[in-house]
């Protein structure tokens, strides 16, 4: 079995993104969302064989003769040529990362196509407005989202960057009717944005030294691709420090790194599946893989490393410090996302070289390994609070309480996955979130102790969340409301599922296949580092169950005692305030007004002037045509005077 | 000047010319002005014959001085009150015609004299063309025949026999 | 020498062209200065090429354009004179229009 | 006559055709109007379409000379002028553009009124024009097809226009006038330099193979010739025409101005300008780089706080187009080939979008942005159409934006040259704010809730309107779709400019 067939993966969900949309229309809306559904099954399908292929079959050239697992070109197709050695290719390229992102994007997207079918109906399964513009987005954007893991080459990568960004910003919108949703759609693509111009830039800068876009070239020999800019400095730091690091940020635009994580939690404004799925799953990962794709390269420039370290650990730390008061539960739900990423992203900046030492690689391997992890039981998370969403009919935690009675499936589903992202054993969040604290540890106690802190603020506020959902006091059904129930199957299935993964994903053997050099890492649990994380994460919950299984006082005592530190956190430490003046009151009013005014009233100015003055000219011209006859006849004769005078006076001298 | 008389005749023509045409365009009367052009003209016409060009003078008589001259009598007798004067001239147009006309006679005389030929150049004994000779030329289509030109002015004042009739007939 | 007395007339035509405000006295300044020309015309022809007839035809046509476009002036000055009852140049100015 | 045994020509004779079919038609036979008009739309289509195949197969026959298709007729002997045709790559797709806003316009005013005969007569004639440019390659000629293009623009804005219109016809006239006036002096220039053994010619190629305009006069007549065309391709601070003019313009004008005749200007920067004096080119580039990377920052704000749908686009063409003439003076055959296909872009994409405009306009006859609101409820085709030009302007991949800004970005980058690459990142920022202005109008005018209540009796586009956006929409996902297409057959026309270049400045011919 060859990989051909890998390009249907892209075909596919393409291919659906146009039927739907523009056939889907006259299709009806049930049709639409079955048929998108089915077509994202058959992707799903593909994609799985294809990671089994390249995992276990042995025959399609993944393994070198040395055993060790390397990268397979399945397509490549000239694009755009821009010079002879800068060619543009589209095409797929796996190997380990891109295949295990192959798994979690169409298990993923598959499952939210079918949570979706549900969630997007109304209490009496009609499909919403827009039902088929939505499964057509969907398959939009699972098309870009696959297409940037399987790219071949950084340009592709940033092609399909561009690709999710659109789409992220077009689900996002999607209820386009709410002033929230517009707003938060154009904040998150001009955020990303933002970012995919570093990013340019970074590619710009990299690919002048390296003449290549190509994965395979720089991976081949980073050193060489690295010195061909050797002694070229600028401002002080050498230009591949600055090119890396420009792509880190176009990373963290995606990923949401401070600061630019500030579209996050307003992206949440989206269809909570399609938060599931972009904003917690897969696009805000695309910025960890892409760190991850270049990995060799950023091993080489530890100044870069070192920036994508600080800046991981810090946004771990603050977004985890956010989400301990957020009261909507998606948006809590958001900044767990962003201290979560961060924690890949930490993972993969404390990781040395492969094969430096017992531990190289570590980070890099636990980095994916949480990215998997994650994937799963974040989407559980998210599509859970669909689910609770869908049934209350609100984001605010002070609507729902005690809904463990009403939706008991639903809530051990949000169970498992708390336990997860707490990291209790057996659960998967343990082993991955384990052996990226041992990565930290080796790196230095100092961010051992820092992302420890944050895996135990992670397990107190997740549980504070599902208390304060499942628990806390009894559910009040208003008035005229139906009292709020568990799903039709549709939905109740992919939480399952998802739950079912997410119990027993930490078992994979991870090291085995997703490293960084293509050769299986053999891991040993750290016990000392293990006890201690689990012990943390057990302080966590223990203080949530304290302070809010039953309804007490605790934490309002807490909030007025720390009030100012409260509003702080609840406000986002006015992260979104400050960027507000920056983009309305200094570049609004103080650069793009100005601007305008100039041109209105000194360029356009300068050319009215112009001819003002020619008319005025003219006016005072307009005067000598008086109408008598004598007065042409004297300029015409006083004209006729003088020539036959400079005639005479050249003719004589 | 091949003789005295000659140059009594010319300078009689001369200063008749000089004198009514400065007349002409001073005068405050509008008849008189009309006379005063006459005498000019009259005096024009001296002045072609003594150039042996009797034709031309002759032509200059009966055209001039008895066509347009008569036209120009009609013409004020028409539009004008008899007795009436012109008003008088504002002082700086005065000037400017006395300075424009100076100014011009000054370039012209300036480029007259300094040829200085014609100052006092011979009169040379002329071939005497008879009117037999000119009527051939006129009707000539050779070299130095005038054929269509002359044919040109017909049409000419065919057109403005009809563009005067036409302008002049009441609406 | 012939020279002099047309130089003087166009002078007094140019003069007259300029300043009087009566048309038809414009016409007799214009007339004037169109002698002039035909005694230049007739002068060089007399005096440069005596055998040939050219400033004199030239002096013949112009005398008889002369009188076509008097007539066709006079004409005009009367119209004007009829529908505006003068024949002041300075008061009929709407032409330019 | 041998020339017109060339194709070329035709795609001067059938406007000229279409005008004559036109000049019979009664002045009230809509119906007649219409059928000639697309007759002759469809008809230049066909031709570019013709062209394109026969230049393909010309190329891969091997034929590898500058100019293809070449044929010339002299006309006045005396001055050594001709009509002298030929195409390049760069022309090549520049006639198949024209063709298809030509194609486009004449749908978007299926329903001109008044004088819809008048309208389509100006309207062809000015389609002649720039036509006639794009095929010529005598300096003469070109001036002369230039000049007929932009006098038209004078009466379809002054009589067809909107708002103050014989404000923004005027203006833009004689800005454009005061252009060509530059350009005159600079051909005349060009012209009495163009050989050193005194047999002038006016033949742009027989000038560059000459190359005898001495170096001094090449300082004086480049920015004579670069300001002439600036001015056409809205380049900082010649660009004041532009937003007015298009404000002002009818719907099918805006698109063929701003679509094609702009890319007047970058197209003759480069075949003039640049083409024959590179000696200056590379000495004076920088004053307008500078230029231009001003267009290019400075548009793109200025159409951040506009509330005039026009003027907003007005302004984004001034940064797009100032991209184009900086891709142009980046003197590398991947910039260059990224400016024209900025320019192909940007030409389908703003006719593209003052389509919408003028269709939007014509039903809430408001183009002020805070006067409308929620219009993809109420005519979802228009307000899809929008959103897909305003995400191809924006540089979405498989829309024709990205390919053409991204070869700009990358090809420029490509210099030793510092300071051009500095400048280049300073021209990147414009995706950002290009996203900005974008995304602003689109949510204010396209989503939220329907500001007006009159609105909602609306209707969606109808059928030639479909036919006409729908047509643009394809040719930008074309073109974003499949850029190497086109990028073969625009990269090797720029060889010959970029050896000439290559003996003054350090091209990186890569």
């Amino acid at each position: 079995m060859s990989f051909d067939f890998s390009i249907l993966v892209l075909a596919i969900p393409f291919f659906m993104f146009l039927f739907l949309g523009l056939v889907g229309v006259k299709m009806g809306k049930k049709i639409t969302g079955v048929v998108g559904t089915i077509a994202m099954g058959v992707t799903l399908f593909i994609c799985y064989s294809i990671a089994f292929t390249y995992f276990f079959g042995t025959d399609q050239g993944q393994i070198s003769a040395e055993g060790v697992r390397q990268s397979v070109l399945a397509y490549d197709w000239n694009w755009l040529t821009f010079t002879d050695k800068l060619v543009v290719k589209l095409g797929i390229l796996l190997d380990p990362i891109s295949a295990m992102m192959l798994i979690v994007i169409s298990t993923i997207s598959f499952l939210v196509h079918l949570f979706s079918l549900g969630y997007m109906s109304d209490e009496y399964g009609k499909p919403e407005k827009g039902f088929q513009r939505y499964y057509s987005f969907l398959a939009l954007f699972t098309f870009s989202m696959l297409g940037l893991v399987v790219a071949t080459n950084i340009f592709q990568m940033f092609i399909f960057f561009e690709m999710v960004g659109v789409s992220s910003y077009l689900l996002i919108g999607f209820y386009y009717t709410s002033p929230a949703a517009i707003h938060a759609s154009k904040k998150a693509f001009i955020v990303t944005r933002l970012a995919d111009l570093f990013f340019l830039v970074g590619i710009m800068i990299l690919s002048y030294y390296t003449d290549t876009f190509d994965f395979n070239a720089l991976m081949a020999s980073p050193e060489s691709a690295l010195s061909s800019a050797h002694g070229q400095t600028f401002m002080g730091c050498s230009v591949m420090a600055w090119a890396l690091t420009f792509i880190f940020i176009g990373g963290a635009g995606k990923s949401a790194m401070y600061p630019l994580h500030i579209w996050l939690p307003d992206a949440m404004e989206g269809p909570t599946p399609v938060s599931a799925l972009i904003h917690a799953a897969t696009m805000v990962v695309a910025g960890v893989f892409l760190v991850a794709r270049l990995f060799p390269l950023y091993v080489l420039e530890q100044g870069s490393m070192n920036i994508v370290l600080v800046v991981g650990a810090f946004t771990a730390l603050y977004a985890a410090a956010i989400a301990c008061v957020q009261s909507d539960i998606k948006r809590a739900l958001a900044f767990s996302t962003i201290s979560q990423i961060a924690y890949m992203m930490t993972a993969l900046a404390v990781s040395s070289a492969p094969g430096v030492g017992e531990e190289g690689g570590l980070g890099y391997m636990a980095s994916m390994f949480h990215l998997f992890t994650h994937a799963m039981f974040k989407a559980l998370l998210f599509l859970c609070a669909g689910a609770i969403i869908h049934a209350v009919h609100s984001n605010e935690n002070s609507h729902m309480h005690g809904l463990h009675k009403f939706m008991p499936i639903t809530s051990i589903a949000f169970l498992i996955g708390c336990l997860a992202i707490a990291g209790i054993p057996p659960f998967a969040g343990f082993f991955s979130k384990d052996e990226i604290l041992v990565a930290c540890y080796e790196k230095s106690p100092l961010w051992g102790v820092w992302m420890a802190i944050v895996a135990g603020m992670t397990a107190f506020y997740m549980f504070r969340i599902y208390y304060l959902i499942f628990h806390w006091k009894k559910h009040e059904v208003k008035e005229g409301h139906h009292a709020p129930h568990d799903m039709q199957w549709t939905m109740t299935l992919p939480l399952i599922i998802l739950a079912v993964i997410s119990c027993v994903a930490g078992f994979i053997p991870f090291g085995k296949y997703v490293t960084a050099d293509g050769q299986a890492l053999h891991t040993h649990t750290n016990w000392p580092v293990a006890i201690s994380s689990v012990c943390i994460a057990l302080v966590g919950i223990g203080l949530a169950t304290k302070m809010y299984f039953k309804e007490n006082d605790l934490p309002s005592k807490l909030k007025s005692k720390f009030n100012g530190l409260w509003t702080a956190a609840y406000n986002r430490f006015y992260m979104d305030e400050l960027y507000q003046f920056i983009t309305h009151k200094v570049i609004f009013q103080k650069v793009c007004k100005p601007i305008a005014w100039f041109d209105r009233h000194v360029i356009d100015g300068t050319m009215n002037l112009l001819a003002d003055m020619t008319t005025s000219a003219s006016f005072a011209i307009r005067k000598m045509q008086s109408g008598s006859i004598q007065s042409y006849v004297l300029y015409y004769f006083l004209g006729a005077i003088m020539l036959a005078a400079v005639t005479m006076v050249i003719v004589l001298i | 000047m091949d003789s005295v008389g000659n140059l009594i005749i010319y300078a009689i023509a001369a200063i008749a010319i000089i004198a009514f045409s400065i007349l002409a365009v001073t005068t405050k009367k509008i008849l008189r002005s009309a006379t005063y052009l006459l005498f000019t003209l009259l005096a024009t016409a001296v002045i072609y014959f003594q150039m042996d060009y009797e034709f031309l003078g002759a032509v200059q008589i009966a055209v001039y001085a008895g066509g347009i001259v008569v036209l120009f009598v009609f013409a004020i007798m028409l539009t004008h009150k008899p007795g009436k004067d012109a008003e008088p001239l504002s002082s700086h147009k005065k000037w400017l015609g006395v300075g424009a006309a100076f100014a011009g006679a000054a370039v012209c005389a300036g480029a007259l004299f300094s040829y200085g030929k014609f100052c006092c150049a011979k009169l040379l004994p002329g071939s005497g063309f008879d009117i037999k000779e000119i009527g051939s030329a006129l009707l000539d289509t050779d070299k130095f025949g005038y054929l269509l030109p002359f044919e040109a002015i017909s049409i000419l004042l065919l057109a403005c026999i009809i563009g005067g009739v036409v302008i002049a007939r009441r609406r | 020498m012939y020279l002099i007395p047309s130089l003087i007339m166009f002078g007094c035509g140019v003069f007259g062209f300029i300043t009087r405000k009566n048309m038809i006295a414009i016409l007799i300044s214009l007339e004037l200065m169109l002698n002039s020309v035909d005694i230049n015309f007739v002068v060089f022809n007399r005096f440069l090429y005596p055998d040939q007839l050219n400033g004199m035809f030239f002096a013949l046509f112009a005398i008889a354009i002369a009188a076509a476009e008097t007539a066709v002036a006079i004409a005009i000055i009367i119209n004007v004179y009829r529908v505006a009852k003068k024949v002041d140049i300075s008061e009929i100015t709407k032409l330019k229009f | 006559m041998e020339i017109f045994s060339n194709i070329l020509i035709y795609f001067v004779i059938v406007p000229l055709l279409t005008l004559a079919g036109l000049a019979l038609c009664r002045n009230k036979g809509i119906g007649a109007i219409r059928t000639v008009a697309v007759m002759g739309a469809s008809a230049l289509m066909i031709l570019a379409i013709t062209l394109v195949v026969m230049f393909l197969k010309e190329r891969g026959a091997g034929n590898n000379a500058e100019m293809i298709l070449t044929a010339s007729w002299t006309w006045y002997a005396p001055l050594n002028v001709k009509l002298a045709l030929g195409v390049d790559g760069v022309s090549v797709v520049m006639i198949l553009l024209s063709a298809f806003i030509v194609f486009a316009g004449v749908f978007a005013s299926w329903k001109m009124d008044p004088l819809p005969k008048q309208f389509f007569l100006w309207f062809f004639l000015l389609s002649t024009g720039v036509f006639g440019f794009f095929i010529s390659i005598d300096l003469f000629t070109m001036f002369m097809f230039y000049e007929v293009a932009l006098i038209p623009m004078y009466l379809l804005i002054g009589v067809w226009g909107s708002g103050n219109k014989n404000y923004s016809a005027m203006k833009l006239t004689l800005m454009l006038m005061g252009g060509s006036a530059f350009l005159m002096l600079g051909i005349l220039g060009i012209y009495f330099h163009s050989s050193a053994d005194g047999n002038l010619t006016m033949n742009v190629l027989e000038i560059a193979q000459n190359n005898a305009i001495p170096e001094n006069w090449q300082l004086f007549l480049f920015p004579m010739t670069f300001v002439g065309f600036g001015v056409l391709g809205a380049m900082f601070p010649f660009h004041t025409w532009s937003p007015d003019g298009h404000a002002s313009a009818p719907t099918a004008v805006s698109m063929l101005h701003a679509g094609v005749l702009m890319k007047l200007g970058g197209y003759g920067c480069f075949r003039v300008a640049i083409y024959l004096m590179p000696f200056a080119a590379s000495q004076l580039s920088w004053i307008f780089l500078t230029l231009t990377g001003i267009s290019i920052v400075y548009g793109a704000f200025s159409a951040c706080v506009q509330t005039d749908l026009k003027y907003i686009n007005a302004y984004s063409s001034v940064s797009h187009c100032g991209m184009v003439l900086f891709a142009i003076l980046m003197f590398n055959q991947t910039a260059m080939t990224g400016a024209v296909l900025q320019m192909l872009s940007h030409g389908l994409m703003t006719a593209l979008f003052f389509a919408l405009i003028g269709m939007i306009y014509g039903r809430t006859h408001t183009r002020d942005i805070r006067d409308m609101g929620g219009l993809m409820q109420i005519m979802p085709f228009l307000g899809v159409g929008y959103v897909i030009a305003g995400l191809a302007s924006l540089g979405l991949p498989g829309l024709s934006g990205f390919v053409a800004e991204m070869t700009i970005f990358v090809g420029s980058y490509e210099n030793a040259d510092v300071f051009r690459r500095v400048l280049t990142i300073l021209g990147t920022s414009s995706i950002v704010i290009t996203a900005v202005y974008i995304l602003r109008v689109v949510g204010k005018l396209l989503f939220g809730a329907v500001q007006n209540e009159h609105h909602k009796q609306l209707t969606d586009a109808n059928w030639f309107e479909r036919l006409s956006t729908t047509t643009l929409m394809v040719s930008v996902a074309i073109i974003g779709c499949f850029p190497n297409f086109f990028v073969d057959i625009i990269r090797d026309s720029f060889v010959p400019v970029v050896n000439a270049l290559s003996d003054f400045f350090p091209v990186v011919i890569r």
